[in-house]
């Protein structure tokens, strides 16, 4: 059984926000209009994290993708009253949008504030619904949703390996950010499979987790920013 | 002090005659004035107009309200731990006075235990109230789907919905029972259809010896059994918070810092509606000044233990210094938060302080105007554990502001009328002043009865 | 939405069969039989080209089929189609290698656009009030075919004017022959953002007169001059793909890139070290570099070659720009001048990289030259690390035309819209507008509107109702990318020459009709025919993509350039876009930048900026852009103006006040956006929200602040100056709203004092 | 003839009627006493105070937590879920469940024996409103005929005692 996982690195990303487009555009995320946005309603299952440091003229700014980390420890799945949120066998966090009742308790306890809730029933101004992805489901108004690492993708690939009596190749699944990214600052894969290049990443001297000390232990690996001495 | 003074004097009358007891708290039942019905609809009205405005909410989407990502829990879940909390009022003080047999309980359980049954009542609702998807709040309930999909027991949510259900279950047991002969009381009062229901509710009830060893055996044993499920409710309520790693929840002493701010508000919930019981329904020779006094000092008590476990709680975590807990802990301290945090101090600890504290100041007055303070106290406790904290979890770049909207501010504000609803329609059904124990009380050869007074200020005590 | 309506949306998008579920009852569906052969619920991938920005990067669209409700001849109904699901970018492209930007992302919204024309159009109300009437295709072309008769009989060809981008391809040469052989002017060409000054820095240092292709994978020292190579300039993805590569694509060796500019840009926020520099005097910082460099002898001044000669006192060492007279106009200190052209002499290779702002004052050419020299000195051109000129296809070499000799050159714009308004000049009777919308993005010193409205007839090929096509008296509208022959020649972002071309994805949503076809058949039906070899555009395609060397010998490149998506390779001689001669020119001295407005009344530099969800404003229509976080503020569907913090304070403006900026010219009232990355003198502004007319999405939503901009022009080529405004700013009114934040926290430390 | 008895306004007359009926050779399961509130001062008010309902809220106790570890235990066996690397079945968290049902058991048993052994629910037995008034009814039901006059006297001889006879 494989153990997905996904490596950000930082020196790579310079924050185009080409993944959450290609996000929005994968997942049939709704937009929900400027109002809606106003209100903090606003859905990015990946956003760019964007921070300032220090001050004019020394500046800086930084950059971090966030997306769902996929804890193995997620304190997003105990809290919920229904197993809608539950870890599968290749260390997904699952969100069944079936079973949500909404109680939010999951978003509330997720650190990384990576759950988004329907708070209305999502709306396409005709036609284009034409561009909705038929393999990702829509979400009904009460319903939190999150990031999925794109599972429609992992299964259609491991079903057609599965069919072709192979086993699915490094890199063949790829999820919308990851093959969006103009500077490729995002790698998805096998983190079971040491040989895996997003496995040889998360190895790098260079590696961290989000918020490592709460102990969620994420599947996502920040591969932190070079500063310019190391040049 | 043996000097007895003239307010204490008139503390302690004998208690009236059966008869007397009889009419005066049958009288609520059998006569109606004017000021029943304008309450009745004022009160119903905004009740009526919350339950649209909540229709209104699961018709056209749960987004108006002023929810938001990531402050995922508002109005209703602080309403939610706010009327859970009044709830202990009741049954966890009667039930405490029962097991140490305090003379002067007689007159005040049943006011008690009633705010508990409706308090939690109201709680119990908004679970449901906040679901995002509310026509499938069943999925709670373990029952065997065709699916056998079964709710999560290691959620604190379901922990909620069995520690709840029971509470509810013995609290409404809790009340009832002591009603039985009561309700054959009225029975023997009352003609034609009144008699009729009455004599159905009194489960035939003749107070044979046996009858009255069986119900006091069974309070005695419920009182026991109601005061840990008390405890432990409130401690599950505060473990929906303290189970999720957020700055400032993820903290041990949220269970009996949950549980005592529970007592808190109930005592003061308890004296608000003693005072204007009293007031309306002329119960002065059964709700004496100290009622009042004695529950005041308890208010004290609990306003100081309050104080305690805030400190503790502050303390550790400026102590503890850690940047997540800290950017919460300064949020509530004297950032955007703090004019309702000092609000909720001066209402929690220095008012009841004061008032509680000073004898001139501990009379029904006093009481009543502490109380207030406490209930909209811990009103904001709530809110401010809750709010702030969801809005600065970790990653600023997430950090956010909730301002909530009409629908919650309404539901919110119409679970007070609720409450002042259901309690002003169970003191037209039932006598809010348990007679059986009353005439009880007054039936001990007076000589065992010594005066409340200074040396004895809990009144007749035997034990 | 309530939810029958969601599970219809669901039946409709979701599965193909529920339809049955879902019609109305009372107008019984009309299903039109589809015209392709339909695997249900099976995704196909076809090759498309990005027609967003010039860059022109290669697609991959997932089609699968889908019921779109459509009007045929007059009949609404349903037909099942093959529907684009997304576009990603093409893996084998030699642009943008896999990736695709934001923008590419949202490309698609343009075809399933709900506001989009769907028909040709005949104004029905007075000019600019919107209301039009539908006519038919006929119609509408009998209309032009008459308009242009009418011209020709009178022999007054020349008033046909024809507006559009700047582009570089297929039908921009198809436009081009068809104006030429009719008699007219060439295209009228205008974009605010354009590089006109780089193309003509880089014909004159380096006799290649177009944007720069920069081999970033090898470059070990990155200098950049306020270009936002890796958001919105130039080839952006290819550049990102290249910044990726540079940071972390070579085993123990990390690229350096400092970034010199006045407004911290999206790429400057990557840099490692952050030089902000005045406003104008980026070349003569680059000078100074220069002067370190020659001075140390770290590089001969020869080295430069022609390019250092067209800079005035090159060979003598640039004494002129000491680190310390280089301090004086920069602001940059003379240490870490001389500290910065060390390291760029000494860390090879290393490539100065110069775009946007710089190039948009008065002295925007010097600016170039100067960068263009410094690249020249450290020996950075054409070479691995340095910047490259992709070869261009010859598209009318390669369709074996003859170049047109047009009438007269086209004017710019503002020479354009002013001849017009001018009494005396004779005034284009007939106006094409295509795909450009100058009424939004030119100065409105430079009264496009009111010029636009002395013609008589305006034809717009648009497909949406926006600022100019509002002013038209017929809208024929184009096919979207994804349903017609779509094709580029990029001109940079690859160091070997590449020509997308991709066959139709989807067949049309809507009435629509390619505008190259339509030119064709207008051709063809003028009394006098334009007479142009080809029936239909991609009859065009296959005759210059057949031109192109195989791959093997009995390889049919036109195919395989469909399957692929373009032909990518080494050009023959015959086919190469020829090396400009370089244009004779006296070395160029350092000339102080101009700014419109006195310092006194205007203190602050006005700097607009493309948006990196909009450009200049043409994808503001698109929602996905409009709700994406802003990469620097993270707003969302809004338009704001950046404060330094300092400023700010002093003017006693907060976060999201209400402020109104004020210049010679025009004034805009936006949201303040407190921002650390920007000179207290500086008040920068995007570009791309403010239309008056753009689909449901975009009208009348946030600001604009090119109506603020001077109507300054870089002399030499006639481009405008757009960074060249002075300003004043004031505070009006407490936050309203209009400003939307993503975020929360702007910095990532909340410690607080104890 | 249904039965005899006095009423009377306080205990210790009760008392003394009480006594009279036992002297006279009434059975102590034959008189009935009604009060309208518990009288444990008295010796008549010590009757029949034995009872088994601790014992059995006990096993309703037993009961409940049997129940929430069964619910418990094949739950989380029937659909076992990983949420958040916990165990499947997870002791800690499972604690509260038990807890809750076991007390929950208690209660309703309590609450059964108080309805089955205290006869609640059951009409008919002797009975007179004026209970409700304060006063304490003594009698017999359904005496033998020979022995109601006898009764009278006995019941009539404490002071302030009202007979009836129905």
């Amino acid at each position: 059984m494989p153990k997905w996982g996904m490596t950000a690195d930082l020196d790579r990303c310079n924050g185009c926000g080409a993944c959450v487009t290609a996000c929005h555009a994968e997942n049939n995320i709704s937009t929900v209009g400027a109002d809606e946005a106003a209100r903090g309603r606003a859905k990015h299952w990946i956003r760019v994290e964007r921070y300032w440091e220090g001050e004019f003229p020394d500046a800086r700014l930084k950059f971090r993708p966030v997306m769902c980390q996929q804890c193995d420890n997620a304190p997003c799945e105990p809290v919920c009253p229904t197993y809608a949120s539950h870890h599968t066998a290749d260390g997904l966090n699952a969100q069944v949008y079936n079973r949500c009742i909404g109680t939010r308790y999951c978003a509330n306890a997720c650190p990384y504030n990576v759950r988004f809730f329907d708070f209305f029933n999502p709306s396409w101004d005709k036609p284009l619904h034409l561009q909705l992805n038929p393999d990702v489901s829509l979400r009904e108004v009460g319903v939190m949703e999150k990031c999925t690492f794109c599972v429609q993708r992992i299964k259609a690939v491991t079903i057609q390996a599965k069919a072709d009596d192979r086993p699915v190749a490094d890199g063949e699944i790829q999820p919308a950010c990851a093959q969006a990214c103009p500077a490729q600052a995002l790698v998805f894969g096998d983190l079971d499979d040491p040989e895996s290049a997003v496995s040889r990443l998360s190895r790098s001297s260079r590696g961290s987790k989000l918020l490592e000390d709460l102990g969620t232990r994420p599947s996502v690996t920040y591969l932190d920013r070079q500063s310019r001495t190391d040049a | 002090m043996t000097r007895p003074t003239p307010r204490l004097a008139a503390a302690a009358p004998r208690m009236p005659a059966d008869q007397r007891i009889n009419s005066d708290l049958l009288r609520p039942l059998t006569e109606t004035s004017w000021r029943f019905y304008a309450l009745v609809a004022v009160f119903g009205g905004i009740v009526l107009a919350a339950i649209v405005a909540w229709l209104s909410q699961v018709t056209r989407g749960f987004g108006i309200t002023g929810i938001r990502w990531p402050i995922y829990w508002g109005f209703y879940v602080t309403s939610f731990v706010f009327w859970i909390g009044i709830s202990h009022a009741g049954t966890l003080i009667s039930a405490i006075l029962r097991l140490v047999n305090a003379g002067w309980r007689r007159p005040v359980t049943r006011c008690a235990e009633v705010i508990t049954v409706f308090a939690l009542m109201i709680g119990a609702m908004f679970p449901i109230v906040h679901l995002g998807r509310p026509w499938l709040a069943f999925w709670l309930f373990p029952y065997p789907s065709e699916r056998m999909i079964w709710p999560n027991l290691r959620s604190p949510l379901v922990w909620d919905f069995f520690a709840i259900n029971t509470y509810l279950t013995g609290s409404v047991l809790f009340l009832f029972l002591p009603m039985i002969p009561d309700f054959a009381v009225v029975r023997d009062k009352s003609t034609g259809r009144r008699h009729r229901i009455y004599r159905a509710l009194a489960l035939g009830w003749r107070g044979t010896p046996r009858q009255w060893h069986r119900l006091e055996t069974a309070m005695q044993i419920m009182a026991i059994a109601i005061i840990p499920v008390a405890v432990s409710v409130h401690t599950i309520v505060s473990f929906d918070f303290s189970m999720a790693p957020v700055p400032m929840w993820q903290t041990t002493i949220f269970g009996p810092y949950f549980v005592a701010g529970a007592i808190f508000s109930g005592i003061a919930a308890l004296l608000i509606a003693m005072a204007v019981l009293r007031r309306f329904l002329h119960l002065e020779d059964y709700l004496h000044p100290v009622h009042f006094e004695n529950l005041g000092k308890l208010l004290l008590v609990m306003a100081l233990l309050w104080g305690y476990f805030v400190f503790n709680e502050r303390l550790v975590t400026y102590y503890g210094n850690k940047p997540a807990e800290m950017a919460v802990f300064w949020r509530t301290q004297r950032e955007s938060f703090a004019p309702l945090y000092w609000t909720m101090v001066t209402g929690n600890f220095i008012l009841p302080l004061l008032l509680m504290g000073i004898r001139r100041f501990r009379t029904i007055t006093g009481c009543v105007i502490a109380s207030i303070g406490v209930v909209v106290g811990m009103w904001l406790e709530r809110f401010l554990i809750i709010v702030p904290a969801l809005g600065h979890k970790y990653l600023p770049y997430s950090f956010a502001v909730y301002r909530p909207q009409p629908v919650e501010i309404l539901i919110a504000g119409a679970t007070f009328a609720a409450m002042t609803l259901l309690y002003v329609l169970f003191a037209k059904v039932v006598p809010i002043i348990s007679i059986w124990e009353l005439k009880a009380g007054a039936h001990v050869p007076s000589a065992l009865v010594p005066p409340a007074t200074q040396e004895h200020p809990l009144g007749e005590l035997h034990l | 939405m309530d939810r029958r309506s969601f599970i219809k949306l669901t039946a409709v998008t979701g599965t193909s069969a529920a339809l049955s579920g879902c019609g109305n009852p009372a107008a019984p569906l009309v299903r039109f039989v589809p015209d392709e052969d339909i695997m249900p619920g099976v995704a196909a991938w076809k090759p498309g080209v990005c027609p967003l920005c010039a860059a022109g990067c290669g697609l991959t669209v997932r089609v699968m089929d889908a019921d779109a409700d459509v009007v045929r001849n007059g009949q609404a109904g349903v037909v099942r189609i093959l529907a684009a699901k997304k576009l990603e970018g093409g893996p084998m492209h030699p642009i943008n290698q896999g990736g695709l930007c934001a923008r590419g992302q949202a490309a698609i919204q343009v075809t399933y656009h709900p506001d989009r024309i769907t028909q040709p159009l005949k104004r029905a109300g007075n000019r600019g009030d919107g209301r039009y009437e539908a006519i038919s295709w006929d119609d509408a072309l009998k209309e032009i075919v008459s308009r242009l008769d009418a011209l020709e009989g009178v022999g007054n060809q020349k008033a046909l004017a024809f507006v559009a981008r700047h582009a570089y391809g297929h039908r921009a040469a198809l436009v081009a022959q068809f104006l030429g052989r009719y008699g007219a002017p060439g295209p009228i060409t205008y974009e605010l953002f354009g590089d006109e000054v780089l193309r003509r820095a880089n014909a004159l240092s380096f006799g290649r007169e177009q944007r720069p292709t920069f081999d970033l994978p090898n470059a070990r020292f990155v200098l950049g001059f306020g270009a936002d190579f890796l958001g919105t300039w130039n080839s952006p993805v290819a550049q990102g793909h290249g910044y990726g590569a540079m940071r972390q694509g070579r085993p123990g060796i990390r690229g350096a890139f400092v970034q010199v500019e006045s407004r911290m840009s999206q790429t400057g926020a990557n840099a490692d070290e952050w030089v902000p520099a005045r406003p104008g005097t980026e070349g003569v910082l680059a000078l100074g570099l220069a002067n370190v460099i020659i001075g140390a002898k770290l590089r001969p001044a020869d080295a430069a070659g022609r390019a250092g000669s067209l800079i005035d006192g090159w060979s003598a060492g640039l004494s002129a720009y000491t680190p310390a007279e280089v301090e004086r106009a920069t602001g940059v200190a003379a240490r870490r001048i001389e500290r910065l052209a060390r390291q760029f002499a000494d860390t090879r290779p290393a490539v100065a990289i110069i775009g946007g702002p710089p190039l948009a004052h008065t002295n925007g050419l010097f600016s170039a030259l100067a960068v263009n020299a410094l690249n020249a000195l450290v020996g950075s051109v054409e070479q691995p690390g340095g910047v490259f000129f992709t070869p261009q296809l010859d598209v009318v070499a390669a369709a074996k035309l003859q170049n047109v000799a047009t009438t007269a050159p086209p004017p710019a714009l503002d020479r354009f819209a002013a001849g017009i308004l001018s009494a005396g000049a004779a005034p284009p009777q007939v106006l094409f507008i295509d795909g450009v919308n100058p009424v939004y993005a030119a100065p409105s010193a430079w009264r496009v509107r009111e010029a636009f409205e002395k013609i008589p007839f305006i034809a717009s090929f648009g497909s949406f109702l926006d600022d100019t096509s509002k002013l038209a008296d017929l809208i024929l509208p184009d096919h979207t990318f994804l349903e017609s022959w779509s094709e580029a020649v990029p001109e940079s972002g690859a160091t070997i020459a590449v020509a997308s071309v991709a066959p139709p994805v989807m067949s049309p949503l809507h009435q629509t009709r390619a505008t190259a076809d339509v030119l064709l058949d207008v051709g063809r039906r003028l009394r006098r025919p334009v007479a142009l070899p080809w029936q239909t555009f991609d009859e065009m395609l296959a005759a210059t993509f057949g031109a192109l060397p195989k791959a093997t010998p009995d390889a049919d490149t036109w195919s395989d350039a469909q399957e692929k998506g373009g032909w990518w390779g080494t050009l023959p001689a015959g086919l190469a876009a020829a090396a400009a001669p370089a244009p004779a020119a006296r070395p160029v001295t350092s000339a102080e930048p101009q700014f419109d407005g006195d310092p006194q009344q205007y203190p602050f530099h006005f700097l607009p900026y493309p948006s990196s969800a909009f450009l200049d404003g043409s994808l503001a229509h698109l929602p996905w852009l409009q709700e994406m976080p802003d990469p620097l503020t993270s707003a969302m569907w809004s338009s704001w103006v950046e404060v330094n913090p300092a400023t700010a304070t002093r003017l006693g403006i907060g976060q999201g006040d209400v402020v109104e900026i004020a210049s010679a010219h025009g004034t805009v009232r936006t949201a303040a956006m407190i921002s650390p990355g920007i000179a207290p003198d500086v008040l920068a502004m995007p570009v791309g929200q403010g239309h008056q007319t753009f689909t449901r999405y975009a009208s009348g939503r946030g600001e604009s602040p090119v109506p603020l901009l001077a109507p300054l022009t870089e002399p030499a080529t006639g481009a405008l100056a757009w960074a060249a405004t002075r300003v004043r700013m004031s505070r009006v009114g407490d936050p309203d709203g209009r400003l939307i934040l993503f975020a929360g926290g702007m910095r990532e430390e909340t410690e607080t004092r104890r | 003839m249904k039965a005899v008895y006095g009423l009377y306004p306080d205990g210790q007359t009760a008392q003394q009627a009480v006594n009279r009926l036992r002297a006279a050779g009434f059975a102590e399961r034959d008189i009935t006493v009604l009060s309208p509130q518990p009288m444990e001062d008295y010796e008549f008010g010590q009757r029949d105070k034995a009872t088994w309902m601790w014992w059995i809220a006990c096993a309703g106790g037993a009961v409940g937590m049997a129940t929430a570890f069964g619910l418990a235990w094949i739950t989380e066996a029937s659909w076992p879920m990983n949420v958040g690397g916990l165990p499947t079945f997870a002791w800690w968290p499972n604690l509260i469940i038990i807890f809750e049902l076991t007390m929950l058991g208690a209660i309703v048993a309590t609450v059964a024996t108080l309805v089955v052994t205290a006869r609640l629910g059951r009409a008919g037995g002797l009975y007179d409103p004026a209970v409700s008034d304060g006063q304490i009814l003594v009698g017999i039901e359904h005496p033998p005929d020979s022995a109601v006059s006898e009764l009278q006297t006995a019941l009539g001889a404490v002071r302030h005692a009202t007979v009836k006879t129905i």
